[in-house]
């Protein structure tokens, strides 16, 4: 399969494998066909969890993951790419719709924009707070204290 | 003044009928009395006997076995702060629990609890208890409007959507067995509440035994559809507490909440009365054919003590059960107190004069605690209609076989 | 049989049902109207009661203020009565109504006047017991045609408000 | 803030009017935080056509706590406790799938018996939550009692629990390596006595609701979802399962002592509540059956493999999914060879199961919307975390 891609789409992706599960790591641009080829192409049908992570002492700072599942193949795949503060990156609503609300978490969370999504606005954290948490650089304690006070009527919410 | 007062008394009409204000006043203040009682006790019953289905206790803190919880409820209900929401339509507001209560107990003014046992005699007796328990549904959509909030609404919308739907069923139940009320050898019916238990005292056959299948039939569209028109379990869709929180009562808190609730509980007992009056024998003893005479006379009249006497054995036993524990000690002495003064109610009526007065009640209200322990029995059992079924089964199902049936009577009646 | 229907339970109820029957035009918000309606209904329900047609009465009851009025706050709490309050309850075809309404009490009035001679000065002994047989005998027999043919027409209006209301059958 | 009820209403076009002859007013209807029916604080704003849903959105996060963010700051011992209490009336399966992760993680393994024994506890774990699953769901559809039957059952779990960790909700049974505590004396005898008791327990709520006619009218053809559908969406569980796919982790991809046990896939054939219902009645009885395998094969041994008393996992990533009663919970772990995780993420069931809701009860009635909550079996301490 890794083959097969690699042969298309040459240096813009590379296999890897940690503990029995592989992953993918992929180029930013090559991330919608890859994920609609996986899903037509290979029957990774099931988009299990999207999520990302925050590397600050990168050059792109942000890396995110799709995992994936194959009821088919019974196999999971993970795919990742880079990207860096501020860049959007193309929506997977299209492919799985499952996406819609992992990617409102993924930007919630990490303030990652999702290019082409129908709805792109926070979900868990209410809609005007300032500031995105699982960020390296967002404080345990940190909270967006004039929220808190305009909207919760206390002088501080800890 | 004594004379008046007397000249009723060995009276075999209704206060009412015999035009005598007084003792009209003495049954209403009575009627009234005893429907609070019963009120306070069908709750203290409901939530006993739900929690005995549930494997739980229930109420067992406020006096021996919870039985002064309705009243610590009461008060708390009567003391609580009365929070009229700001955007409410005042006026309305305040005035539909009025109304719900009002039709609630005014039905009550003809219910025959014995021949002579009613406030008055109307010869539309049962039209009557059908239109006025019926105005009831206006209280509650009043307040589910007023109260400017979208549970309320939605729960009077689909209130005043059921009961409409019902009471159509309901209607033609009733006319069927008002039909087997003219049976007679004039050919003409009553329908007067008395008279129909009368009509079914000279033809000798509770209406629900009548033309058998279909005046248990008529019985049984009219108890499907008095459930409903209840808005009890499995029907309680205007309240259904998981999906519009309490339906058209939830913003009304305190004494005005606790209208809607004595007056829901009203309404229940004045329906059973209806079924109870139209194909039970109102307040006939059962089995008079079968065990006439008046050696049987005699043993039926006894029942009313008996069962207050066992009763009064029960609570007895419990204070027994008690725990001897210090802490206990009050609790034990109340419940000692009212077995004794349950065994001296049976004992009273066990007296001879007494007891043939108070069978014709003991009768009635009988049948009417059956009909009150099947809406608990539901409550605990059914699941909840949603609103589309509910109104098919009004529609589709009672609506068409309570025509059936009361075409099959007609038909049966002409033939007989 | 004492009378109950005293002159002072005329009054009463006929000024409940005047009184009633004005607040529904003037009140502007609709749910008001409805209840004064009811108001003005029941009390129609006693006069009835006075007239010794008892069953008359209860299916006033049942009918009109049981049923018919229900259907009635069922579509006013669908409105939106915010936007109805704000809109002049008086439209400008007032003076028409005046004069119609003048126009009609003075019908009533010289009704009245003219044709004394026909009505009883006392109320006329009716058997309370076989009322309601009579009008069971009447309607049924006299009457057949014109009440089939009224609930024929009932039937018509039933069909035709669900053909309107629903979008497909 | 914004209009409290119409802000983020996006997707529900508030201004097209129905095309009835009668123009009839569009409610929106706020259900919720404070709702008897969802479970939680969960705010599902209702667009209404009469009786009639026409569309959903979910207001969710009430209940976040940043579970993610505090396990970036903890070390992987003390987060332990934090996943029990995101699926607060699972949390013996929270505490496996993480456990069980990040043993990957660092590639040790489990002795035997300490994965009999976690097997045990998540079966019973399971167990108590699809009869906390049945009697909130029945409650929802107006059926009060099986309420307490299932209270009274699942509260003699709860007791072995306790017995066996000191805890009975939050529960904390298991660690990294495997097990803490040996079992009980007599837990084996007390496993065995409630397996024999239960049973004819679950008889009885099937009793009272799987042939009572309100109940399955209830339930029957409402909240359809399609197999593609659930697939499409990422929902997982007896959800998936009631629409007729046979994938189950624990056969699919078996983890802990699931392979040595012999338990069948109740699946459903239409998609609705009815067949969650019984999917899930069913779950219980197989739940029953590998308990009993458990406790009947249950080696001796060590219950904790050789791990190092600072745990610190090479650098790298893991995915590690478990079926959790709700469905798929994973724990997505990327470690950095500190003693805390560098990111720690969770895959909740609960939160994508959630997503399907607006799918499931478009053009039903509001009656629906509850038993449709109610059948997604969610808990808002995931949904959140």
């Amino acid at each position: 399969m890794v083959a097969k891609f690699k042969g298309q789409y040459g240096t813009g992706l590379e296999s890897w494998t940690y503990l029995g599960q592989n992953y993918l790591i992929v180029d930013r641009a090559l991330i919608p066909d890859i994920l609609m080829l996986l899903r037509d192409g290979e029957q990774f049908d099931y988009c299990v969890d999207l999520t990302a992570a925050h590397y600050p002492t990168r050059e792109k700072q942000f890396e995110v993951i799709w995992i994936l599942y194959s009821f088919e193949r019974n196999e999971r795949v993970r795919v990742k790419t880079s990207i860096a503060e501020g860049d959007s990156i193309p929506t997977a609503v299209g492919i799985w719709p499952t996406a819609n609300w992992l990617e409102r978490e993924v930007y919630d969370m990490f303030g990652i924009q999702f290019a082409g999504h129908p709805d792109m606005k926070r979900i868990l954290l209410p809609d005007g707070w300032k500031g995105h948490p699982l960020r390296k650089d967002y404080g345990i304690l940190q909270q967006d204290q004039e929220w808190v006070q305009i909207n919760l009527g206390i002088e501080s919410g800890q | 003044m004594l004379e008046y007062i007397k000249s009723y008394l060995g009276s075999n009409l209704t206060p009412g009928s015999a035009g005598n204000m007084l003792w009209a006043f003495v049954y209403i203040a009575l009627i009234f009395l005893g429907l609070s009682v019963a009120v306070i006790a069908m709750n203290w019953l409901e939530r006993k006997i739900l929690a005995h289905m549930q494997v739980r206790l229930g109420p067992m803190r406020v006096g021996p076995h919870g039985l002064l919880q309705p009243v610590a409820d009461a008060l708390k209900l009567l003391l609580k702060e009365d929070i009229m929401p700001a955007e409410a339509d005042k006026l309305v507001f305040w005035l539909a629990p009025l109304i719900v209560v009002l039709a609630a107990f005014a039905v009550f003014t003809v219910v025959p609890f014995g021949p002579t046992h009613a406030v008055t005699d109307m010869n539309i007796g049962i039209l009557f208890m059908l239109g006025v328990s019926s105005l009831g549904v206006l209280g509650i959509v009043m307040a589910g409007w007023a109260s400017n909030s979208h549970y309320p609404l939605i729960g009077a919308l689909r209130s005043s959507a059921q009961m409409v739907s019902y009471e159509v069923a309901m209607g033609l139940a009733v006319v069927s067995a008002v039909l087997m009320t003219s049976m007679n050898a004039q050919g003409t019916g009553t329908l007067s509440m008395i008279g129909i238990v009368q009509a079914q005292q000279q033809q000798g056959v509770w209406f629900i035994f009548k033309f058998f299948p279909l005046g248990f039939m008529a019985m049984g569209i009219f108890a499907i559809a008095m459930v409903a028109e209840t808005n009890r379990a499995p029907f309680d869709l205007p309240e259904a507490e998981s999906e519009l929180t309490a339906g058209f009562h939830t913003e009304y808190s305190g004494f005005r909440w606790s209208l809607f609730f004595l007056a829901e509980y009203s309404a229940m007992i004045a329906v059973s009365s209806i079924a109870v009056t139209l194909w039970l024998g109102g307040w006939l003893r059962p089995f008079p054919n079968l065990l006439g005479g008046p050696l049987w006379d005699l043993v039926f009249s006894l029942a009313p003590g008996l069962s207050f006497l066992a009763l009064g054995a029960m609570a007895a036993f419990n204070t027994f059960r008690m725990p001897r524990h210090s802490f206990f000690r009050v609790q034990t002495v109340g419940l000692a107190l009212f077995a004794v003064l349950l065994a001296m109610i049976g004992v009273l009526m066990l007296a001879p004069g007494v007891r043939e007065r108070v069978q014709d009640i003991f009768w009635f209200c009988f049948k009417v605690a059956v009909f009150m322990y099947l809406y608990i029995w539901y409550r605990g059992t059914f699941p909840r209609y949603r609103f589309d079924q509910l109104m098919r089964v009004g529609w589709k199902v009672l609506l068409p076989a309570g025509l059936g049936v009361l075409i099959l009577t007609a038909i049966v009646g002409v033939l007989v | 049989m004492n009378p109950v229907a005293t002159p002072f339970f005329f009054y009463l109820l006929s000024t409940l049902a005047i009184l009633g029957g004005v607040m529904v035009i003037v009140r502007r918000n609709a749910v008001h109207s409805a209840i004064a309606l009811i108001v003005t209904l029941l009390s129609v329900a006693g006069l009835y009661l006075m007239l010794y047609a008892p069953f008359v009465a209860g299916v006033q009851i049942i009918v009109y203020a049981g049923g018919i009025m229900v259907l009635f706050l069922f579509v006013i709490m669908l409105v939106n009565i915010d936007r109805s309050m704000k809109e002049r309850a008086f439209n400008k075809q007032w003076w028409i109504a005046i004069a119609a309404a003048v126009a009609l009490g003075a019908l009533f009035v010289s009704v009245f006047v003219k044709s004394k001679g026909l009505f009883p000065e006392r109320g006329l002994p009716l058997a309370e017991e076989s009322n309601t047989q009579q009008i069971g005998l009447y309607l049924y027999g006299n009457y057949m045609f014109a009440f089939e043919i009224a609930s024929l027409l009932l039937l018509v209006a039933i069909i035709g408000a669900v053909v309107m209301a629903k979008k497909r059958i | 803030m914004n209009d409290p009820i119409t802000h983020s209403l996006s997707h529900l076009d508030l201004n097209t009017k129905d095309e009835t002859f009668l123009d009839s007013n569009e409610l929106i209807i706020n259900m919720g935080p404070q709702h008897p029916a969802t479970h939680g604080v969960l705010r599902v704003i209702l667009k209404l056509d009469g009786e009639k849903v026409l569309g959903t959105e979910c207001v969710i996060g009430y209940l976040h706590r940043g579970v993610e963010k505090i396990a970036e700051h903890r070390t992987y011992t003390m987060f332990n406790p934090y996943v029990d209490r995101m699926d607060y009336v699972a949390a013996v399966s929270n505490g496996l799938g993480y456990c069980q992760a990040v043993e990957t993680l660092m590639n040790v393994e489990a002795p035997p018996r300490a994965k009999y024994i976690r097997v045990i506890l998540t079966e019973l774990n399971r167990l108590a939550s699809h009869q906390l699953w049945l009697g909130t769901h029945a409650l929802d559809i107006g059926a009060i009692t099986p309420l307490f039957y299932t209270f009274r059952d699942r509260e003699e779990i709860l007791k072995i629990f306790e017995k066996y960790c000191g805890a009975r909700l939050t529960t904390h049974a298991f660690r990294i390596g495997g097990c803490l505590y040996e079992t009980y004396d007599g837990f084996e005898r007390e496993v065995k006595k409630f397996l024999t008791f239960v049973a004819p327990k679950i008889d009885e709520y099937e009793e009272l609701l799987t042939t009572n006619r309100i109940w399955v009218e209830r339930t029957r053809g409402v909240g359809y979802i399609s197999a593609e559908d659930c697939i499409a969406l990422g929902v997982t569980g007896p959800v998936l399962r009631a629409s007729g796919v046979r994938w189950d982790l624990r056969k699919a991809q078996p983890y802990a002592a699931y392979s040595d046990f012999d338990f069948d896939i109740p699946i459903g054939e239409n998609g609705d509540t009815y067949d969650r219902y019984l999917v899930r009645m069913a779950e219980m009885r197989q739940s029953l059956r590998i308990i009993q395998q458990a406790v009947d094969g249950i080696p001796e041994g060590p219950i904790m493999a050789k791990i190092p008393k600072v745990i610190k996992p090479p650098v790298g990533e893991i995915y590690h999914s478990i079926e959790a009663p709700k469905g798929e919970l994973g724990y997505f772990i990327v470690s950095d060879g500190s003693t805390q995780p560098y990111r720690l993420r969770v895959r909740p069931p609960s939160f994508i199961n959630l997503q399907a809701l607006d799918q499931m009860v478009k053009g039903q009635m509001i009656a629906d919307v509850v038993a449709v909550i109610g059948t997604l079996d969610i808990v808002l301490g995931e949904v959140d975390r």
